[in-house]
């Protein structure tokens, strides 16, 4: 991997962890009145898929999608101005930290059901095939979204039409407050199930953002190869509350020592640590990154704070094309 | 113009939709088979390709997602269900993204996809096969709906829905894929939003739609020859509703008799009550009447079916009813020469 | 009688539920989570064992299915969704099997479930967090659907679903988990289908259900100061609705305002106006009125939703606009000391 | 395999293929007037499946329930008096071809919706569970059922509860006029998809009837020791059209070379051919049973026709436990 590949992945990530702490911190002051979801911690697959697509690439992702999005290249400023419900956010306030939304940079679509966008990634791709474009499509979907049966359906389809789909899995062992004991059977990998289904499938550590690209770009080359679609699980772990800016590992639903253990293996502090290792980076890189992404994001914070909101006509436009 | 079936004229439009617009995609449960969904898809995969006509799994969530994000990604799509009852697994995706898309992302895009659902009836189609849900969709924001009676109209109305720039549902009534009319060629669109006056009178106003229009037509004309006249309009669209023509009717009749081919309680006849009441309460001159599906599913055995359905008789013994006049309508039950469960001779099941 | 929340007289019903009836079994996502549910489940598990209070798969379809089945096979199921906008994968096993297994195997066995649905609202729930579609469940044959308003009516009305041999709806609201009340110990059932005279007067009928109620309730109050006085009925149950008591009512006030926390076009206002026109025509004064939510999805940002969901200020303007007296509402709004989006200080999002 | 097991195989697919084919001969008298999904051809995994089941045991069905239902031990007169809409039907008339119940020998119920009774047969287990039985359920799918969504989340929770359910797989090739080819990837075996969602497979030839029952009765019998969920599928063919009384092999969806292969393989003449040269029954054997069977059909019919419909206020009867 070249220097200059491994400075933009690291860089992503920090870039996402330091956007997301920010909206942690300044959670408290009740601007940001809607539900969050964090992706402190498992940042790598998001950074790593990233720098994989291109632009023309399309996405679409779910309730915790603001790793995906800016990722994928969307619009910093317009998503913490959605967050805080203002008239520049990225949907015009109507849709929140859920629905995020940047189509010049593909990224299609996230919403808030769990599933809800799997068939609508599946679709996009049966558009890109018909028009004859090799272009891909990344669904961004999390452990329990193999619980859906919309998963299975689409990609059933897309398996049968040879559609150009990743299904990128973001594996935090939990949805919510429950593990994956009380929904999947241990002894069934996830990515056994994609595979039964037909997917061309690997898996891998996801919190080691140079595997994460490895197994990505590998998937995404198939894909335009023809391969057919193909699904990758990512092992990694939240850090934060599932939805707000808190850590809640206090309530008992996960164990202090298994949150120290990811902790211990923060995807940001490996990466540095191999990047300072192999002289990639150094002190003063860290330092001017650091720099000017705080103030990139100060800045995208600062926009969204002094937008104006919507006006209140706003809340009855957009239902149909033409206004009635 | 030409005289066709309603079935012929929805092929028609897809035929003509197809050709005019390679964005358009037509697919479905059956679409490619041999009957071709009652005879509406025909051959079409023949000439325009199995690319872009196709049969699907049995996943009726996932495959309207797809449809929603081949929209998203420039098509227009025309998805089919055999029954309205089997589109039930695939609310999700209609009313949480086809019809919420193009608000919850700002009005950023839109889908613009048409959902084909047939409305079964008769023949032993019995609780799950048989059901007129057109009051969920209507119920939703950001959805259209349309409920054609003639096969013009359904020609009209499906081109006009499968270029419009929101997602529609398309409701069409297995009894009345064989009722003919002339249907003109080539790119005919029907407004969406635009009821049709299908018979004008003085004494009440009949609101109808779909296979009610069909049987209220009867029931009008019958009582026409005993000097009690209606305006029967015939909605084409549930949603939106063209509030000013019946508006502008039941202040000249003041009176009015809402049909609803699906369930009575918290269908849309109750809307068309409740409306009218609020907006023409001055010149209403006696209760608006509904007259809807019993607040029961269809039963499978015919024996059970006879007493079930609303029919031109029933239609007639109300309007006079509303018009506060007597009338004979006993014989509009006689003339008809099939069995009750079928919608006419042609018809010999299995399905 | 102890005073408690709306959410702890729900875990209440359920655990007395439990305890009466081995047959009881209490499921959904997060059911034996730390959060509990809003509380509603909170170490019930602990109690009853992890085979009767479970934790399940995101397969909401599936997992309706699978409590009916369950109920098919003798046990009470009861089901909870954190919102009722992840119900809307499970409407093929709620409409096709639940509703219309009694009906379709000729009255041989009903399927007795209880499905709690949590209807959200404010702190930016948005589009796909915020569905209040009574009308839809309303609208099926075979449901019961259920809209307490009162933590005492919570408890009662949730152990009466619980043992009716009918699948229930069950719709709470989230604004509604942290009201209180007196709430009478052990198993105290209210029985479905009968509606609740929550204040009466002379002037107008006002129906309501769960938030509505309580909205509508500070409203009618405030009125009362102005010589202006009310029924207020509060529906309970919404299918079936209690048309005597709503009917008794208006044939007095001779005026109905009609509310609902779900859209206006099609939703359940429309048909308790439509029922009403029909049924007291010769009672009725002036034209019946509905309030309901505007038909558009509620947005995220608190900018949009501050002038978008009805409350008691609108409700006391209409009121007096049916009744036709001048009235003052204003100062309802002001009173209200924390901000529009959050039901009251206690609430600090995120969800 | 004990001859007397044997005979009874033979019997019961003899049973069914009499049944069927008498409905498809009346059909056109126009008193069975509703959708009939008839089973000829395919008698054999039913007849296997109801005879390794107990009465105790529970059955859920789809559209094309007459040989499940028959097979489980269902009332037959009830079954054409339900076809006939008469109030002698085990559903009383509501129901009709597709909607078929016989509580009192676990016959639970059939309905119309592709997969629709999945999860009601997984719930059916759940509650065998809960109250600590040994029975088991055995849901009855086509091959069109590994599409649907519902079966996945079904399947899911199966295995995650170790619950005692069959799913038996009824693969005749074709939904309605589609081919698999239409619907799911060729390549992609349906047992394998089974066997990824984490279920015990086992396939074979469900026109062997034998076979089939060895197949069904290991999987019972691994269920019943608490194996977990099963699933066989078995190879079969319809031999007339999807819904109705008639041969549809002339419109075009399947070849008549196809159809031919497969009625060569007619279970019934199979399996008799069989036990004729092990000398398990003969001449006068089959001459006996064929005329017990139409003795007893015929009787079915008679009482089905002579029965009276169902009283007109039926129609409106049954939506609730109490009726308003
Ligand atoms: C259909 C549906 N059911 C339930 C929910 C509630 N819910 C919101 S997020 C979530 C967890 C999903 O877990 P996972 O896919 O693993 O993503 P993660 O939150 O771990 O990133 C759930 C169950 C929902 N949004 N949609
Ligand atoms: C959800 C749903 N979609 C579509 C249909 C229409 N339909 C009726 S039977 C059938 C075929 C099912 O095929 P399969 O499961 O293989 O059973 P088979 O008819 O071959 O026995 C279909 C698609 C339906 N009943 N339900
Ligand atoms: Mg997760
Ligand atoms: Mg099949």
């Amino acid at each position: 991997m070249s220097p200059d590949l491994s400075r933009r992945l690291l860089r992503e990530m920090m870039r996402i962890r330091i956007v997301e702490e920010t909206i942690a911190d300044r959670y408290a002051e009740w601007k940001m009145r809607c539900p969050v979801h964090l992706s402190i911690g498992q940042e790598a697959p998001s950074a790593a898929a990233g720098l994989v697509l291109r632009h023309s690439d399309l996405t679409v992702s779910g309730h915790r999608a603001h790793a995906h999005y800016l990722a994928k290249g969307g619009d910093l400023p317009a998503m913490i101005a959605e967050i805080y419900g203002k008239a520049t956010g990225c949907s015009g306030g109507k849709g929140g930290s859920m629905h995020l939304v940047d189509e010049r940079v593909g990224f299609m679509g996230s919403t808030a059901i769990v599933g809800g966008t799997v068939p609508v990634g599946v679709g996009l791709a049966l558009s890109l095939q018909l028009r004859g474009k090799d272009d891909v499509v990344c669904i961004f979907i999390g452990d329990a979204v193999l619980e859906t049966g919309v998963f299975y359906e689409a990609a059933n389809f897309a398996v049968l039409r040879r559609l150009p789909v990743l299904f990128l899995c973001e594996n935090n062992l939990y949805s919510v407050y429950s593990p994956l004991s009380v929904r999947q059977p241990l002894d069934r990998p996830l990515e056994r199930v994609a595979k039964g289904i037909g997917l061309m499938t690997v898996s891998g550590d996801g919190n080691d953002v140079r595997a994460c690209h490895a197994l990505i770009d590998g998937a995404v080359s198939r894909l335009r190869g023809g391969a057919g679609p193909q699904f990758v699980e990512l092992s990694t772990y939240r850090w934060r509350e599932h939805c707000g800016p808190l850590y809640d590992n206090d309530i008992g639903y996960r164990t202090v020592e298994e949150f120290e253990a990811w902790r211990q293996r923060d995807p940001i502090d490996l990466f540095r640590g191999v990047l300072r290792q192999e002289g990639t980076v150094d002190d003063a890189w860290m330092a001017a990154a650091t720099t000017a992404l705080r103030e990139e994001v100060t800045a995208a914070f600062a926009f969204a704070d002094s937008s104006p909101v919507p006006p209140a006509g706003e809340a009855f436009a957009h239902i149909y094309s033409v206004e009635p | 113009m030409t005289a066709t079936t309603f079935a012929a004229a929805i092929r028609d439009a897809l035929a003509v939709a197809l050709e005019l617009d390679p964005a358009v995609i037509v697919y479905g449960l059956g679409t490619t088979d041999p009957k071709g969904v009652f005879g509406t898809t025909l051959d079409l995969h023949r000439k325009f390709g199995e690319q872009r006509v196709f049969d699907m799994p049995t996943s009726e969530n996932a495959m309207t997602g797809i449809g929603i994000g081949a929209a998203l990604g420039g098509l227009r799509p025309v998805l089919t269900h055999q029954r309205l009852d089997f589109a039930l697994l695939s609310l999700d995706q209609i009313v949480n993204n086809a019809a919420k898309w193009r608000f919850m992302f700002g009005g950023k895009r839109g889908v613009p996809i048409t959902i084909r659902m047939i409305i079964g009836r008769g023949w032993g189609q019995g609780p799950t096969h048989s059901q007129s849900l057109q009051a969920w969709f209507a119920h939703i924001p950001g959805l259209k709906v349309v409920m054609p009676t003639s096969a013009e109209d359904a020609k009209g109305l499906l081109l006009a829905s499968i270029f419009d720039d929101d997602p529609v549902i398309f409701l069409e009534h297995r009894w009345l894929h064989n009722v003919t009319g002339d249907v003109p060629p080539g790119d005919y669109r029907t407004p969406l939003g635009k009821a049709r006056l299908v018979r004008s009178g003085a004494d009440v106003t009949v609101v109808g739609m779909s296979l009610m229009t069909a049987e209220a037509l009867h029931a009008v004309d019958h009582l026409a020859s005993q000097q009690i006249t209606c305006d029967l309009i015939d909605l084409r669209t549930v949603r939106p509703i063209d509030w000013p023509m019946i508006e502008a009717s039941v202040r000249r009749t003041g009176r009015l008799l809402a049909l609803d081919t699906g369930y009575e309680t918290g269908g849309l006849s109750a809307e068309v009550v409740a409306h009218v009441t609020t907006a023409c309460w001055k010149h209403l001159r006696a209760p608006p009447r509904r007259l809807a599906m019993p607040d029961v599913p269809e039963a499978t055995s015919p024996a059970l079916t006879e007493h079930y359905h609303v029919r031109a008789e029933h239609i007639a013994q109300v309007i006079a009813e509303v018009a506060g006049r007597p009338a004979e309508w006993a014989s509009l039950a006689k003339a008809r020469t099939h069995p009750h469960d079928v919608p006419g001779d042609w018809f010999k099941g299995p399905f």
